[in-house]
């Protein structure tokens, strides 16, 4: 029969590490400014739409001989080389910007903590041959990776669960491609992942609380998700929140070279990229998205900063 | 408190908070002790009891914020240590008070040659050039009995083993002739045998030198043939304090005695329980408003959770923080009697 | 160190092979090529153009041929640039990478260690909060946004500076600062953590005990060990530099490296893509090199055997 | 020194740690590498037994070697030669699958506190992990046992959702202590258990260990360098340096004769918490430190720091032999006919034996 003993509950070291967080000030304010952003970016189309009947493709009848604006009380932000408004447009490029920051991130943290585990648990020979494997890799741009996987599975050769996927949230051949460059960006932005894991992982193993599991006979599965993964986590969680940055500014960099999101689609980037062509005339078209997107960065920035400082146990002491 | 009666260093009431995540650590809540010229004084406590606090307090080296010397003074050789401004205490740090830490691993430069940094404070100091700084630097070591001192002096500290390096930080302490040597756990992390080494060197050149130590160590042994007067400390107060032989003796606090007591003797047959004090260290950012010892105590009585107590006088030189010091030292001698 | 030094040399020529060889890889899994671009060729003439070069042997074939130009450091000619050799591409645009990509870092690691220093020393003072501010700013705002805005307001209202390259000293100030912002940015923060850490330590405690001044503290005893993040730093940072940085070059027009390699990889110009891919892996490993060999000036117990 | 007297839990028989650093091969060799093989003989070779019911001490400076011996025994280091006998099974040669299943008799104690709790984890959970991986119980009478637990070793039942880093060091060791005793051990290594506590908690965890082992009929190996902590401990202590054991006695015996040079050395190195001893006594100061283990020195290892070694120590590997009635030393300067190497030495006696 249990006794029933009153039992204290504890503060666990995530709890603690989120009140740390919420002490701050800047890492709230980056919280803050990424929720405010995320919601305007669902729910910010619609309401434009329904308020003034702009969306982000819609292009006004021809006639009038300049089509692009500046900021006024009907364009917030102006309007574009084809007279489109450009608040309505940054708000569809925010939310495949910040997709292409989340899904490419899940992506390489998908690939970068299996492969960053297995290389750190496994250890020996086989780490130092994954491990030369990531440094090769490395050593290729990016950018031909990149490339390559669009025109590999690009066009014709889309994989149909992309194409599905593309569908079901309306979109034709044109969202299909943005979708694919999610997943080629993930794949190019887990190798920093994998040598953080790896790093975390060995140092971890050689904890006595690791040998101390191993002592009593925990078994290799029960070690690596009860106590190597759950104590991994802190770190990756932090270098998670630094890859959506790191990853919205190569999807802008590929837009801004023509290879990323195309129109009608719009990205942060691409927005940007159409703006430095008429900066001298229209410098709306580029300070809007640029400043916005930059917003957004510095948030998350800040996010991640307050987060390595919330979960790092050093701080613990003073 | 002039250096008349021979007394190099007198500290007052020196309290020294921490402000910290958890609120206001009093790591030294108001310590008063005198250290005359060419004596070895041991201050005996466990982690978090403030022995090292006072030591870096009497070198102004508290980091601050979150530290802060909040009250008290501190007398060195005449001179209000409190009151000299940064520049002023820089001449003293180094030349008339050496410092010692515990970990000679982390506490050398791993990045500068062993002679730059015993150089440089000679240099600093004495106004020795870089010649006489060298040639000075190879005499410390030999002092110090590093052999082969000549070659060894151009080594970089990790090609040094932890008791070398120990002898390298006391040839560098050593270096300008200090009045006052204080030594901060200088064995706590290193081997029994190259603690015996050390301790002996430290004995040695005290001898030589006429320095005066403070030591500061969590092992009573260590302090037993070391020093000529003892402070046990504890949650940021001195509990106790009186010459060495006296306070092992005929201790007139609690917890020394505890302390005494929980010491294994070899003499003693295995399989006896060994003698052992309740409860935890206190939690000095939370001290209960009586004795911070009480909650451990065998002797608690209503007083000592409601009353802070007093610093009660035995005799000339011995002084206990308790309710009941008198008693306990009556018992002490008791007990002295009937062993 | 000198063994090692030339063991770590010899390891650069099959590294830089085995990047080359996946380079060539993945842009033979692309479908299509250089040929087969918009319009579709006549049977004929595309025979006669894939056994000009060499496209109608074996795969296996051609990968041989390739390694072996490249062992000999024969590039070929581009595809794209007809008549042009690899090596005289690199060679003409490589310099304009180059200068501002040295000028860049020179300038990022003047300002990014002086700030971070000041920042490490008055920690969560006004200079603390108000550098790494501004550092945060500068990692967070893209080089392709900085730059327009750059010229916007130094070249198109204020008139101090040429909107692009005129080949004079001025017009090099502008992609300078737009390069260097975000490296500078990295450089306080390393430099701040670095230096924290360092100054908690315990031989800067020592230092302290001996009486030395705060600035001989910092700069004999803080300096080395809390510079170290920056050296490691330097390596990656340095040769992706000097590679060009495509952004910078295309806003000021800067016929750079960086560019080129872009320009040569929507082209699929294979010979031109690879000669440049087996040349910055070379200097990327170079620099690596260079940086494991300062580390053994930093730091003494660094030994290489 | 092997005493097949049939009560002996656990028997080590020539049991080897070595490590290989590299080096020697060939590729050093054309590169400039280390030209010969480094191999650290953590444990070169250790044989003794351990009895039912008693504790043996293993006493020794930092990086002798003692750790990874009591590593060794439960694999959790795996041993490169020797066996280690447990109720007569070879547990060195035991597949893993097996072994794990033995760990369930042999538990560990460890030194830190700190490290050795996962952060992560509630201490119901930390001291109910073993209990789950044998299933030595179900559901609810799982959290039962670990609060009796709990209680046994002095913590609060109540404190079973808290984390470790809610705990001082003295209550996580005895968190520790709990984990160890969960699956009902026969045998404990307890790896330098109090070195990282502080004064007045040292007592406590002795007392509890002590406690724990009349409760529950444990046997300990007791690994630690406070010579003062061991010898109340232990019922027999085993003296170790650089990866051999030099002596090995009664306790009593080992403390008040000790007949290595070393032993002698290392106990007279303890301060002794009294004023008038310790002015009287004589210490005996070794010159010089330990040597490094990569390459210890030829001989008896001692024999650099030795104030008795004489030509034939850097030649002869001395053996441990019995030198009185079950206290055995391996010098080469002593014997079962001449004991006191004091003497020896003034009498001018060389005494190479072995």
């Amino acid at each position: 029969m249990a006794e029933n003993v009153e039992t204290v509950k504890g503060t666990s070291l995530w709890k603690d590490a989120w009140r740390r967080l919420l002490k701050n000030k800047l890492a709230v304010f980056g919280l803050i400014v990424m929720i405010i952003m995320v919601i305007a970016v669902i729910v910010g189309p619609a309401i434009i739409r329904w308020t003034t009947g702009y969306t982000f493709d819609y292009i006004p009848p021809e006639g009038e001989l300049i089509k692009s604006f500046p900021p006024s009380l009907q364009h917030p932000m102006g309007t574009d080389d084809s007279g489109r408004d450009i608040l309505a447009r940054v708000l569809q490029g925010g939310r495949i910007s910040l997709m292409v920051g989340v899904i490419s991130t899940i992506v390489s943290l998908i690939v970068g903590v299996s492969y960053g585990a297995t290389a750190g648990y496994l250890g020996g020979k086989i780490d130092n041959f994954m491990m030369r494997v990531v440094d090769i890799i490395y050593a290729i741009p990016y950018i031909l990776i990149v490339i390559v996987l669009l025109s590999v599975f690009g066009g014709p050769n889309t994989p149909e669960w992309i194409q599905s996927i593309a569908n079901s949230l309306g979109g034709g051949q044109g969202l299909s491609q943005i979708i694919l460059l999610f997943f080629a960006l993930g794949l190019v932005s887990w190798l920093t992942m994998a040598r953080v894991v790896r790093g975390q992982i060995l140092s971890l193993k050689n904890q006595e609380f690791v040998l101390a599991a191993r002592a009593t006979g925990v078994s290799t599965t029960s070690i690596i998700f009860r106590h190597l993964v759950p104590n991994a986590l802190g770190p990756v969680i932090v270098y998670a929140t630094l890859t959506i940055p790191s990853v919205m500014l190569s999807e802008a960099f590929l837009s801004f070279l023509g290879i990323g999101v195309q129109a009608p689609f719009a990205s942060w980037g691409s927005l940007a990229a159409d703006g430095i062509k008429n900066i001298s005339v229209f410098p709306w078209q580029l300070i809007f998205p640029g400043v916005t997107m930059a917003l957004t960065l510095f948030s998350l920035n800040f996010l991640g900063d307050g987060l390595r400082d919330a979960l790092d146990p050093q701080t613990r002491k003073f | 408190m002039s250096n008349q009666n021979g007394t190099i260093l007198s500290v007052t009431n020196l309290k020294t908070y921490f402000q910290t995540e958890d609120g206001v650590v009093k790591a030294v809540d108001g310590i008063t002790f005198e250290l005359k010229k060419g004596e070895t004084l041991g201050i005996v406590g466990e982690s978090g009891s403030g022995k090292s606090v006072t030591n870096l307090s009497i070198m102004r080296l508290i980091p601050e914020p979150p530290g802060k010397i909040v009250d008290g003074d501190i007398i060195f050789d005449g001179i209000d240590v409190r009151k000299l401004s940064i520049d002023e205490i820089r001449k003293i740090r180094g030349k008339r008070i050496a410092m010692i830490f515990q970990d000679p691993m982390t506490s050398l430069n791993p990045f500068l040659k062993i002679s730059t940094q015993l150089m440089e404070v000679t240099q600093l100091h004495l106004k020795h050039s870089k010649e006489q700084a060298y040639q000075h630097a190879i005499k410390m070591l030999e002092i110090v009995g590093i052999p082969d001192a000549e070659s060894r002096v151009n080594s970089y500290p990790h090609e040094f083993s932890g008791g070398m390096r120990q002898r390298v930080m006391i040839a560098m302490a050593l270096s300008c002739e200090p009045e006052l040597l204080i030594a901060d756990e200088p064995t706590t992390a290193l081997d029994v045998t190259i603690q015996a080494q050390i301790l002996e060197l430290i004995k040695d050149l005290k001898t030589k030198l006429g320095t005066s130590v403070i030591l500061i160590t969590h092992d009573l042994g260590v302090v037993a043939g070391m020093t000529e007067k003892i402070i046990v400390m504890y949650a940021g107060k001195v509990f106790e304090i009186a010459p060495t032989a006296e306070l092992f003796a005929t201790p007139a606090n609690p917890y020394t005695k505890g302390l005494l007591k929980s010491v294994p003797d070899p003499a003693h047959e295995q399989g006896t329980e060994l003698y052992q004090i309740p409860g935890l260290p206190p939690d000095v950012a939370h001290l209960p408003p009586g004795c911070p010892f009480s909650p451990r105590c065998e002797k608690a009585q209503d007083i000592c959770v409601r009353e802070y107590p007093p610093f009660v006088q035995i005799n000339e030189n011995h002084f206990s923080l308790c309710h009941f010091a008198k008693e306990v030292y009556a018992e002490s001698l008791k007990e002295r009697e009937v062993n | 160190m000198l063994s090692y030094i030339i063991r770590r040399l010899l390891i650069i020529i099959p590294m830089a092979l085995l990047v080359v060889t996946l380079t060539w890889v993945l842009i033979r899994m692309a479908p299509g090529s250089f040929y087969s671009g918009e319009k579709k060729l006549p049977a004929a003439i595309e025979a006669n153009i894939k056994k000009k070069y060499g496209l109608d042997k074996p795969v296996y074939q051609q990968y041989g041929i390739m390694l072996g130009n490249i062992v000999r450091g024969d590039f070929g000619d581009s595809l794209k640039y007809e008549g042009q050799s690899v090596n005289e591409i690199i060679r003409r645009h490589f310099p304009y990478s180059a200068t501002i990509g040295i000028l860049a870092y020179l300038l990022a690691l003047a300002i990014g260690l002086a700030a971070g220093i000041i920042a490490a020393l008055k920690q969560n003072s006004a200079a603390d909060y108000g550098s790494m501010s501004l550092a945060m700013l500068g990692l967070s705002v893209p080089n392709f946004v900085l730059g327009p805005i750059l010229v916007l307001i130094f070249s198109l209202w204020l008139y101090w500076f040429p909107p692009a390259r005129t080949g004079g000293v001025l017009s090099y100030v502008l992609p300078v600062i737009t390069l260097a912002a975000i490296y500078a940015a990295y450089i306080a923060r390393l430099t701040r953590a670095g230096m924290l850490e360092v100054l908690r330590s315990d031989y800067i405690r020592t230092a302290r005990a001996k009486g030395l001044s705060e600035l001989t503290v910092l700069l004999k005893h803080a300096v080395r060990g809390g510079l170290i993040p920056v050296v490691s730093f330097t390596g990656p940072a340095l040769a992706a530099l000097l590679a060009g940085t495509v952004v910078v070059e295309r806003v000021f027009a800067i016929p750079g490296l960086g560019n080129i390699f872009i320009q040569a990889v929507l082209n699929r110009d294979e010979p031109l893509i690879l000669g440049i891919v087996a040349f910055l892996s070379i200097l990327i490993m170079i620099f690596n090199l260079l940086v494991d060999i300062s580390y053994a000036f930093l730091d003494p117990r660094i030994r290489y055997e | 020194m092997t005493e097949n007297n049939g009560n002996n839990l656990i028997s080590l028989q020539n049991l080897q740690v070595h490590y290989n650093l590299g080096g020697g091969g060939f590729i050093d060799k054309i590169t400039g590498g280390s030209p010969v093989r480094r191999v650290v003989k953590a444990v070169d070779g250790v044989s003794f037994d351990i009895k039912k019911g008693e504790t043996l001490g293993l006493v020794g400076e930092s990086g002798c070697g003692k750790s990874t011996l009591g590593k060794a025994i439960l694999r959790l280091t795996e041993p490169t030669g020797g066996q280690v006998f447990y109720n007569g099974k070879d547990l060195a040669n035991l597949s893993q699958t097996a072994m794990r299943e033995e760990r369930k008799n042999l538990q560990m104690i460890f030194q830190d506190p700190y490290a050795s709790l996962n952060p992560r984890m509630t201490i119901g959970n930390i001291i109910g992990e073993p209990i789950r991986t044998f299933n030595l119980a179900k559901g609810e009478s799982v959290d039962n046992k670990v609060q009796d637990l709990m209680e046994t070793v002095g913590l609060n039942r109540r404190f079973v959702k808290r984390y470790p880093h809610e705990f001082s060091g003295g209550q996580r060791q005895r968190i520790g202590i709990a984990r160890a005793l969960a699956v009902d051990p026969e045998f404990i290594v307890a790896d330098e258990p109090i070195s990282a506590l502080d004064v007045s908690i040292q007592a406590q965890i002795m007392n509890l260990m002590e406690k724990l082992q009349t409760e529950k009929d444990l046997t300990y190996l007791f690994i630690s360098h406070d010579l003062r902590a061991v010898r109340h401990l232990s019922d027999r202590v085993a003296v170790m340096y650089l990866g051999k054991i030099v002596e090995l006695g009664q306790g009593k015996e080992v403390y008040s004769d000790p007949l290595m040079p070393y032993t002698k050395a290392l106990i007279s190195a303890v301060p002794v918490p009294d004023p008038t001893i310790e002015a009287k006594r004589t210490r005996i100061i070794l010159t010089g430190d330990v040597p490094s283990p990569i390459n210890p020195p030829s001989g008896c290892h001692f024999n650099t720091r030795c104030p008795y070694a004489i030509a034939e120590c850097k030649k002869i590997e001395p053996q441990l032999v019995e030198i009185k009635s079950k206290h055995y030393a391996a010098c080469i300067r002593i014997s079962a006919d001449y004991p006191s190497i004091e003497e020896n030495e003034k009498s001018g006696l060389k005494v190479v034996g072995n």
